[in-house]
């Protein structure tokens, strides 16, 4: 947690808690994914309340943020729910809120945007094809048509489209990267739930088989949504990075604990140095990914030059580390990590899924190299 | 090798028994293997009956003592059999078959008393009995010795109560050989005593565990004062420690060749799954990717000269033989997980999710998710790393806070190392 | 921040004295530095010179007592002092200069004797009396009160023996503030005396030490039989772990803002010579190449974030302070080293191999050479470590094999560890 | 050390032992880098007549091995040299031999490799552009002329060339790579030692200005020369291991008896378990080491259709490791590291340096993936 948050933030940080561990704690994950079920819309909608998807719209269109920076606001949230492995198009829903504000059409802007910010609706963003390329340039290819677009391809790691009313789909037309908002519904628009490592999410494919669209669904100028994907990979980057910072917090916590309480050759097995500097290690990791978490935060508040390289290197630094950590934990509870009932393969399957989500550290890194011009 | 007379003489009697006797097996068609556990119970009867069938005719226990239900033959004789019965289709006892007839059962014939033996031994070759360890314990994993389980006298019974875990086919067994803390004012080593414990009996209740991947190949077992007798000791009171040692040999694989199936794989020939993947995941290409199909291919050819070199020393003998053999652990330990997380990462989105039912498609998954076995059970990789730097490199022991001393203290004082 | 007028005026007065009596310095040219060890015997002495100047115009040791020849002034005025003479060329004494207004002057002032102050400090003040510490030893590193040097009674007098290292300068000081031994049969921590050793005595030998890149920064100093007083006590016989303890705060940069100078590097600005390297080895279009680049200019952004965030962590106040501050050093140990060698990977040849003379070429090298300093120097990565996982973690403390016992049984059980 | 090495090959390791300390001892050593000398020729010649450049030639031209197994053999030479940071064209000089001895012309196989066995002369291969490019495809080109051939360019990384009397050249000519072999003074050749993190060695950059020479330098068929740069590479890279490994061995002992000497806090620092840790880890990594380095030399020695895999595999994980282990040496030498008096910084220069001569574990990385057909 960023030490230096404000009093509201803080209120928001424990009104949300709260609200978690009442309508979706651990336990009742658990009982979800034993059933293969899905959360109650209800829980979006209540979520809502407390301004999870308003942070980043403006005022005008009924959003607003808790203590004005509206990114800070978001990573308060983006974290705790990482913490408790929350379902949900948080993130998608909230940076297809930003970009909708900000250059949608009037109809989106004044008709979507509400229903997003009330969690009426949710928007899932098929950006990556299957082998995780962020970009938004491979998968999907549109062409002009008379009344409008048809869109052909593939997309993949699509996060929890299924319970999304909504796609914003970023796709390759002949004059450059073009965005769409489409309904989930619309006709040749497929999207299957594939089985994952990771059990707290629905992750997606979605196939796009000759949909045609009218120009209604576009978002923003057709060829040029080049900047918009950037500031939604950005915005994805920060989120997703405070997230899993939140995860690693969590499992962090409960390793620590495990080496107090564990006692092996008459001693608690944190009293083995061997343990002691492992778990040194892995808090040096823990507090580097608290600090580009906010670091990354905010310079994505004040838009600074280097806003899109910090979420980069973020979203990077926190990968690895999330892994590293998961790791470093597993081989610190030895064979209870291999029960079904403990908590530590929820998480470890988390981190390693939060990874490769929006921007593996790989792709990051070399995102990283072409924003600084090399 | 070519069979001396005698074995050449039983091994025709052998095949012309089994000709008669047992259906042939398909080419490819697995004779053993886990197959055991997945069997109901009807299947499982079956395959009971079966080794009735073995030790009526005198084919159980081949090289197991004659007076205890066995031939009392030679381990060529049992090898002549074995190769035989290679075309057929023999007992699949699974997990519990696998502990009666190894860990179990050699260490019984090793310890047991003539009274034991004479009544477990040859209901254990007829398959009647079979036995499972109950050894680990929740709260004893790397400290082995560490166990809390109970026996306490109630006159001439003992009364145990405490659990166990990580017990293969337990549902399946009549036996659990348990280990049990009998002194409490003793040393941790030299208050142990193993018992024979029914597992039908009282007080004993067998849960299966649900495991990392959803599937459940190990028991969990609660034992709530279960009666036994003095007749049920295997060894001696208080000694078990001694008994224990053997049990981990044998399950360690003494004598086997290669005790890790570490892969032996050969410098031209990458593992064909990871250049599938690679290809698949549009990577072939990508330089980054390459290097991380290189050191995965480099850190497999690695192991297995390891392997080699291992071989090499224990022969040399120069050095202690439990810290060479550790290098083999350790490298499994460390490199089983890395392998795991690299090739997620050459995946990307491959290998974090797959369609419903595409067993290729999760492989990595799975693979991930298994890949910490080595560096956790049978010794830590942390064990391990004690082992070569105290046994080979010639460093100091841990400091010691548990030898010597009653248990009972030792269990005590490990809760004061936060209040001094 | 805006002056009392008190502070006005003294500071309009200093400004004329530093136009009238000192050289104007040019802009970007250093005032301090690492000059003093570079100059020959006269330089030095025309910077003692110009220091004596200053204390006779009452402008040296502005914030120390005025009875021990200081001015007894506020930190403020001795700021607004520093403020008007960085324009100015000042004293420039090097390491010595250093230690003797810093860790070593500071710590006399507050554990010496009056009596040890009035002979000691005006001279220091003065620049006739340079002091460097002879603390660290051969065989006491991590474990700084294990020294082995020692001061033996004779008559009135003590002899000092045993052998002192990592001293700066210590060949262009007046005297070395020493930690010896006064008894064997205290504790570890009991037994210790700090003495004002003058480095000119009988029986004291200052040799350079030869560092890993061949330059000479170090001294280290043998003391055989070097006679000192009770008068050159300073504090408490036995008491010298107090003093110690003042002494590291001090060199630890107790209420300095960045007491590791972590790089603070802003996220769009990639260090300009890593790029340069990677461009000179034709590697900027080498996807792998790129990743390494990324690595380092993500961890050297990294590193300063995590410099804010202890820093907000020290202002929550939460947890221990000493603790929290060893992320900062932790993170210098582990990246420093880290950092160097992905920078020689980057460079493959280039960093290897320059031409003589070549600065810039041998750059990669030279930091390569000096990475792990912050490893080892100043509590190695192990100590931080220890230091993170104890007092911020709650980790139990490593058992003590020393505390308590007298520091001679110390010394020898050290040597039973390997037959025991 | 292979622990599977014949009585012959035992004898041989001995015999040079004996005279690397009577000779080379690095003591001596130390003194030739202060003063900035070099050995003396007759050095390299007392090694030759322990048969050190003799092991890759045929007897009909007065080479011969020791076990029949020429290539091992070189490598328990290599392990020696590598354990004491022995100087000199060892490696370069076998290859020639090797490659001379197969495809040389007539006057280069009898009047060339006997000089070469006998240790009178002693060759560099100058292969390598300055970037670390050991594939020889770049760096140096070559024109046919109307008597032979123009070479241009220059090479790096070019090991103990000042030293060497002959030059063996890998350029690129139109129709392919190409080899010459060309005495070191031969006009518009220029050979500059230069400074190097490394102190055992001199490390050479060699231009060539228009350098003219007739076709008796040719080596094999001009434009064909490929099969023999894999071959060389193929030797550099096994006997590049060993040394390595060799310097490895000696570090990780002096420093595994330093761990035991050195007392802290009451205790041999080797008693603390956080250290202990790091010294298995470290031998694990040794001996893998030493693994690798065998098995590629057997390869080498059956050539088996895994040669050239196993010795890039070879060069790449013991060049990681030499760099880790050297490291995993300096931290637990800690202050005394920092002493130039003490050997472990010779052995940080050498290993460090070892890694990226003869291909960095990147470079060879890439190389067993073209191999692997990838």
């Amino acid at each position: 947690m960023d030490p230096d948050l404000s009093p509201d933030q803080r209120l928001l940080r424990e009104t949300t808690e709260r609200f978690i561990e009442a309508n979706l704690p651990l336990a009742r994950l658990r009982e979800l994914i034993d059933a293969g079920d899905e959360v109650d819309p209800s829980y979006r909608r209540d979520g809502a309340e407390l301004g999870w998807f308003a942070f980043l719209a403006p005022e005008s269109l009924g959003g607003g943020s808790v203590s004005g920076d509206g990114v800070l606001d978001a990573v308060v949230l983006a974290e705790l729910r990482g913490r408790y492995l929350q379902p949900g198009a948080f993130i998608d829903t909230n940076l297809a809120v930003a970009t909708l504000a900000r250059e949608g059409s009037e109809e989106q802007r004044t008709k979507v945007v509400p229903t997003l910010i009330s969690g009426e609706a949710a928007v899932a963003w098929a950006v990556a094809d299957a082998t995780g390329d962020w970009s938004g340039s491979s998968g999907v290819g549109c062409e002009p048509t008379r009344g409008g677009y048809r869109l052909t391809g593939r997309k993949g790691l699509v996060v929890e489209a299924r319970s999304a009313q909504w796609l914003l789909v970023t796709a390759v037309a002949p004059d450059g990267l073009t965005q769409f908002l489409l309904p989930t519904a619309t006709p040749g628009v497929t999207v299957e739930a594939m089985t994952s490592l990771d059990l707290s999410r629905r992750l997606c494919e979605v196939r796009f088989d000759d949909v045609e669209v009218d120009g209604s669904a576009l978002v923003g100028t057709p060829g040029a949504a080049a900047t918009a994907v950037d500031a939604q990979l950005l915005l994805a980057g920060v989120l997703a990075a405070a997230e899993t910072v939140g995860a690693m917090q969590y499992l962090f916590d409960l390793t620590v604990q495990y080496c107090k309480d564990r006692v092996a050759f008459g001693r608690p097995i944190g009293s083995f140095q061997a343990i002691k500097h492992q778990l040194a290690d892995t808090s040096l990791a823990l507090e580097m990914s608290h600090a580009v978490a906010t670091g990354a935060a905010r310079e994505a508040q004040r838009e600074g030059r280097g806003a899109a390289h910090a979420a980069s290197m973020a979203k990077a630094f926190v990968g690895d580390a999330a892994v590293e950590l998961a790791h470093k934990c597993w081989q610190l509870f030895g064979g209870i990590s291999y029960t079904w009932e403990h908590d530590f393969h929820l998480y470890l399957r988390r981190l390693t899924t939060d990874a490769s989500l929006y921007g593996s550290p790989t792709w990051h890194r070399e995102r990283l190299c072409q924003l600084a011009g090399l | 090798m070519t069979d001396t007379p005698e074995i050449e003489e039983y091994r025709e009697r052998a095949r012309q028994w089994l000709a008669a006797n047992l259906e042939p097996r398909d080419p490819g068609q697995s004779a053993h293997g886990r197959g055991g556990t997945q069997q109901d119970d009807e299947g499982f009867q079956a395959q009971r009956a079966l080794q009735k069938k073995l030790y009526e005719a005198g084919y159980a226990g081949i090289n197991w003592p004659s007076e205890y239900g066995g031939q009392g033959l030679s381990d060529a004789h049992a090898r002549a059999f074995a190769e035989e019965a290679v075309r057929y289709r023999t007992p699949d006892l699974g997990h519990p078959g696998g502990t009666t007839y190894g860990p179990c059962g050699q260490t019984i014939v090793r310890h047991g008393s003539p009274e034991f033996l004479a009544r477990h031994v040859p209901r254990m070759l007829a398959g009647d009995e079979l036995f499972v360890q109950l050894f680990s314990e929740p709260s004893a994993g790397s400290d082995m010795a560490g166990i809390t389980t109970r026996a306490v006298r109630d006159g001439d019974k003992w009364l145990i109560t405490g659990s166990k875990i990580w017990t293969s086919g337990a549902h399946q067994a009549d036996y659990g050989m348990c280990l049990a803390r009998t002194d409490w004012d003793a040393p941790k080593h030299r208050g142990l005593t193993w018992f024979a414990v029914p597992l039908n009996a009282k007080g004993v209740t067998i849960r299966p565990i649900r495991e990392i991947t959803g599937d459940a190949e190990f028991c969990e077992e609660f034992l709530d004062e279960v009666e036994v007798g003095d007749d049920d000791v295997i060894g001696e009171v208080n000694k078990g420690w001694t008994v224990a040692q053997t049990l981990l040999l044998v399950e360690r694989g003494a004598g086997r060749d290669d005790p890790l199936h570490l892969p032996t794989v050969q410098a031209a020939d990458v593992d064909p799954f990871l250049l599938d993947l690679t290809r698949a995941a549009g990577r072939a290409q990508d330089p980054v990717a390459r290097q991380t199909v290189a050191r995965i291919h480099t850190a497999d050819w690695a192991r297995g000269q390891l392997g080699q070199r291992v071989t090499g020393l224990l022969k040399a003998g120069d050095k202690p033989a439990t810290g060479v053999a550790s290098y083999w652990k350790l490298a499994a330990g460390v490199y089983n997980p890395e392998r795991a997380r690299l090739v997620l990462e050459i995946g990307q989105g491959l290998g974090l999710v797959w369609k419903d039912g595409d067993e290729e498609g999760q492989r990595a998954a799975l693979d991930y998710l298994n890949s910490r076995v080595w560096s956790i059970a049978g010794g830590s990789n942390e064990m391990q790393r004690n082992a070569i730097s105290e046994q080979v490199l010639g460093m100091p022991r841990e400091p010691s806070f548990d030898r010597g001393k009653p248990f009972r203290e030792v269990v005590n004082s490990a809760r004061q190392w936060f209040t001094t």
